[in-house]
């Protein structure tokens, strides 16, 4: 058996794809994509998302922000799942995933707070039931897992959508809880961001299957493949899934073939694993350029409405940064205030104690 | 008013909390038509349905990971891990995830769920089938462990864990599920889930003991009692958050403790009461505090798992050294 | 997609089959096969695994003997697999392979001693580099994986056998293991004993997939299925994947369909949750009867030679009964003094302690 | 001799034993092209290459699984789990198996592994990346519990680790990896693994620490003895088995004790320490023992942790309670 190579996402295989690296079309476009101004919101939160990673990474190089993943290259993901979801559904990403909460509704000033090391970050002001990003590696797919079986055991027409790396995919978490969720037919959608890289693990050196879409089988259910570079055809694999779950249909997965087109995080140094060559080519096959070329070709946009979008974006990452910054700590009773419902007892003293030492410098001996 | 052995009444507050609110659903493995393999669900699918007392396939992480969702999406999840052996593998998603939830999206979402597990040695298991690990849920900020040593007490702790809003590690003593029956009156009350109990109380020394072990305890302080000495007897209940008070108060009164317990010494729940005490109670310590516990190896096999467990002459030999401390 | 049934070990669908259940030949028989008296071996060694059952749950019923896990109506698969193994292979087990570990020199008192609560039926006298049995499902994989790739880097043509039920595959363990495995190309067999249930979970209910085999698809490698009941077919497939295993080849997976004729272990009550048909049904189909059968009607046995092999293996099993009851229990200090190399300092007073206190009876109060 | 930090120092013990023994394999998550997230294992696949200096997948349970297996069938694994707060999935491996696997054997096979980890707080890391479960790895029968507080220790300790024939979880600061040099020499010189280090000796108290808190424990003993008063500083190193004899030698002398560690208090590994002291050192105790510990809460994001993490203030405090204590 041939051992996997990293994809190109130049190939043929990527799965499902209605827009090439160019922008062309190359099959008939889903209902939602034939009208080309209809785009333009999808086209407006990948530039915000990339906009938002470019400003975080400048705010974390300045220390001003903790260690952050930026999801270039990656922008139709969240955009695609995130545009295909209901308000009413749950959304479990992992750490790469602020672009899908940008679309929820989840503010930028939450998600530099909780990259800026405060956790109020997570205590979103809208979508209160999806979960805040998640650092251990695959974990959250049991949280969804349970999510869903909430949403089956009541009988609502909600789904709970997934988010995972490639990396991700090797844990067990991912399996025990794609295998129940085959089992017990919970409407859950698995969503692979199979961005090439785990780190500095290439995706053939973490598994030797074919595709991780394929995966599916071990749990009893067909996983598929999508350009995760084209968010014509993430959003459609997404909605397409979502209907069927909604209809009772078991769990589905879908792998979005992408790359990771920046270090893993700014703690990260990606030259040292991986060739500047490869990195360079993949720059032709990210989504935010194949739209535009196709909404430029269709004329539903031009060079004037980039230029304005572009500074409506800055405009409005300036004022979430500003309002970032001028977010006080929080207060050290915090650590204390919402570990139970109600503060024991046995705690008491400590948070006394934590308030008579607290003290008002932020020591960065590290 | 009825006389359940320890099983029964574990049984009972499943029951009663199911019939009484809906949120409360069941999962684990061989809990639905089987009735879980100490009998803990019996009847319990068949009466509530197998969509709320649910079998699982083969895998603890997602039975504690799942059961995190359940509650974060507004379900009362109870999962069960077949035995505590087997509960290594769900530790990851209790201690950075369940724990975790409320403090981390500063109450947005919660983890209002019970991890049950049958706990301990003395029933001759087979390998892995004797842990008493409650040390290491102890030990993890956020969560609530929680012994119960009677029937009474796990039939009003098990309920209280159901309706605490936050992650309860809950462990049965397997040695006392069918050991003894106690009147339980089984009519929904909960006991609290911040409070040691006094089971006994005496003036002369202070048994400090929980699940299967107090049985051991309370027959050491019986013989004791024989010979005129009288102990308080506190059984722990509720590891965390730690009910310190009580345990000072009693050796306030006593100057000398022993504390019981079947988990390894080195690192066991009993240092932490053990310290407790020297950090605010030394000047009223007449005898050093003796913990009389398993030895730091591991649970023997069944031929040996007897000379492993404390035993009432083992307490009583720690208790007359404390009592004879000058 | 189908939800799979429990598979009827009667159906087309258990894989490849050489013996029909009635002992026909259905396909030309291997070359070790092809002489009916070299068959005559696999067939004593699962009359005496049986034979060997029947008396330990009889130890057990009688409080001679603790839990105990019967391979009733599961012995081709221990005999099958560890006939095709070499001396110097690794075997790691679960706790229901003693019929595997007869055949690699475990000897019955060991089985029994480690089953009455004695470690030192754990200090194999034979197959000293065998694992013992495996309690917690599944996780001897992950050592099975170490194993094999010990041999792998010192070019050795050895390979590891790792048994594990239905059950078993539904656990991170199992899927973290067989993936690594593929990605590192090591010479691991794993072998599936689907005996159809998990106590009281069916196949069905266990994953949705529709065989256990395709599960290794999702680690890049191909999985087979053959009928559990019939030896000649498992030791083929477990040859045939040997061979590959010493030639280089990657991992290999192979699913045993087959019955648990008995309750799950002593501690079971098997009639709580499935239908005594089902049971009485699935004896058309086992191992022992069907070869008997094949070897009957080529005339390699009879009616004789089989009342001389029960008597063979009863006089055995006598012996090692006697044996096994006969030895002391272990002297308390052996708690400490295995537990590591040297006795650490730390330990020594509670060892004294041990001693001090040691009791001559055996309490049971559970 | 060379300066080093403390992950060089890592690096240094690491290429010392691989060149050393042909046994040692390392394995673990970007621990090969990429020399380790932290780059403790930087240029070793270059040099010993990549059969010996393993890459894995992402799988923390099979990574612990793997070694067991490396470790029955000879070899000397030295297995690294990126950050501590992904060690859980990997504890069911450890406490099931590596640490019983002698034991269970009779000493047929046994386990000669390390685990390594970066642990603790005070970088500034994302979630879940500043955790200190030392405790429950030293309840755990078995096992050796080993955390350096120096590049010298590290260098000596870890070479010690991947000697032993037993299985050692080996946590590494990673506030202290690149704090400060110290002169290693690279001579293949182990240390002992059962013994405490008494890193200052004074007469007046006892201060007991390990791993990066050993910093701020210098740092208040320093400004004690500007005013006078002298303390032991003891480095406990190796938490199980743990050296008590040592302990209880200095705080014979000096009658005062403060433990100071990171993790959370409650069950925290200060508590045995603790507990140890009331129950063979009672009457040399001159004052309560005091702990100073993380609080019994979730490891805080960045903007608290060093509200959550001991300072030099909060041991000074502890400190100067002991010794006013009459
Ligand atoms: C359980 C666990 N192990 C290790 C890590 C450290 N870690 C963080 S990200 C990462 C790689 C993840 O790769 P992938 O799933 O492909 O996601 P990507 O970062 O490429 O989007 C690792 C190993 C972790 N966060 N959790
Ligand atoms: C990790 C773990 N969880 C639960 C158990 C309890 N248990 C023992 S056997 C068993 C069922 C195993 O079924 P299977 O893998 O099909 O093997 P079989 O017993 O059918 O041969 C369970 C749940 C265990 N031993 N280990
Ligand atoms: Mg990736
Ligand atoms: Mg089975």
């Amino acid at each position: 058996m041939d051992r996997p190579m990293n994809a190109d996402t130049d190939s043929q295989n990527v799965g499902s794809r209605f827009l090439s690296p160019a922008g062309q079309v190359l099959q008939r476009l889903p209902a939602f994509a034939q009208d080309p101004a209809a785009l333009a919101p999808l086209y407006r939160a990948m530039v915000l998302t990339r906009a938002f990673d470019t400003r975080a990474m400048a705010l974390q190089r300045t220390g001003k922000l903790g260690t952050f993943a930026s999801s270039l290259g990656q922008e139709a993901i969240g955009v695609g799942v995130a545009s295909a979801m209901l308000f009413n559904d749950v959304l479990l990403p992992y750490y790469r995933d602020h672009g899908a909460q940008l679309l929820r509704g989840v503010t930028m000033v939450e998600i530099l707070l909780y990259w800026g090391g405060d956790e109020r970050g997570n205590d979103f002001s809208a979508a209160r039931r999806d979960f805040p990003l998640c650092v251990p590696i695959a974990s959250q797919v049991c949280h969804a897992l349970g999510v869903a079986y909430a949403m089956k055991l009541r009988r609502e027409r909600r789904v709970a959508v997934c988010l995972l790396g490639d990396g991700a995919t090797s844990k067990g978490d991912f399996y025990e809880s794609m295998n129940m969720a085959g089992a017990w037919r919970v409407p859950l959608l698995l969503l692979i961001n199979n961005n090439q890289w785990a780190i500095s693990a290439p995706r053939s050196a973490q598994s030797a299957a074919r595709t991780l879409a394929q995966k599916a089988l071990a749990a009893g259910f067909e996983g598929i493949q999508v350009d995760g570079n084209d968010v014509i055809a993430v959003r459609a694999a997404v909605q397409n899934a979502l209907d069927t779950l909604r209809g009772g249909g078991g769990p589905a997965l879908i792998e979005a073939m992408t790359y990771r087109l920046g270090d893993h995080t700014t703690a990260d140094d990606a030259t040292r694993y991986r060739a500047a060559e490869e990195v360079s080519r993949q720059w032709q096959f990210e989504p935010i350029a194949r739209l535009r070329n196709y909404l430029v070709n269709t004329g539903a946009w031009g060079k004037e409405r980039d230029e304005h979008l572009q500074r409506e974006c800055a405009e409005q990452i300036d004022r979430a940064v500003d309002a970032y910054l001028a977010t006080p700590p929080p207060a050290p009773a915090a650590m204390f205030d919402h570990l139970y419902a109600a503060l024991p007892a046995a705690l008491a003293p400590q948070r006394d104690s934590a308030l008579r030492f607290a003290s008002p410098e932020d020591k960065r001996d590290g | 008013m009825a006389e359940l052995n320890l099983v029964e009444a574990v049984n009972a507050a499943l029951a009663y909390e199911l019939a009484h609110d809906a949120c409360v659903v069941l999962l684990g493995e061989d809990i639905g038509v089987n009735g879980g393999v100490f009998r803990a669900t019996l009847g319990l699918q068949a009466r509530f349905g197998a969509e709320r007392v649910l079998d699982t396939p083969l895998a603890e992480t997602a039975i504690a990971g799942a059961a995190i969702g359940m509650a974060a999406e507004g379900l009362k999840p109870v999962a069960e891990i077949q035995f505590t052996g087997f509960i290594y593998p769900a530790l990851d998603q209790i201690v950075n995830h369940a724990s975790r939830l409320r403090h981390r999206t500063r109450g947005r979402l919660t983890c209002p769920m019970v991890l049950r597990s049958p706990y301990g040695a003395g029933i001759h298991a087979p390998e892995h089938h004797s842990e008493s690990p409650e040390a290491l849920f102890a030990h993890v900020p956020g969560l609530r462990m929680v012994i119960p040593s009677s029937p009474s007490r796990a039939y009003g702790l098990l309920l209280a864990a159901i309706r605490d809003p936050d992650p309860v590690i809950f462990f049965e003593p397997t040695r006392l599920y069918r050991l003894f029956r106690q009147e339980v009156d089984d009519n929904g009350a909960a006991l609290p889930l911040d409070a040691c109990f006094v089971v006994r109380e005496g003036g002369d020394m202070t048994f400090v003991s929980w699940g299967a072990m107090l049985r051991e305890t309370l027959d050491a302080a019986d013989i004791l009692a024989g010979e005129g000495v009288t102990a308080d007897v506190i059984d722990v209940a509720t590891l965390k958050p730690l009910d310190m008070a009580t345990i000072l108060e009693s050796v306030a009164k006593t100057g000398r403790c022993v504390i019981v317990h079947e988990a390894a010494r080195s690192g066991g729940f009993g240092a932490e009461i053990a310290a407790g005490l020297v950090e605010h109670g030394l000047s009223s310590l007449l005898a050093p505090v003796q913990r009389v516990t398993g030895y730091d190896v591991v649970v023997p096999l069944a031929r040996l798992e007897y000379q492993y467990l404390p035993s009432v002459e083992r307490i009583l030999a720690a208790a007359r050294a404390a009592l004879e401390f000058k």
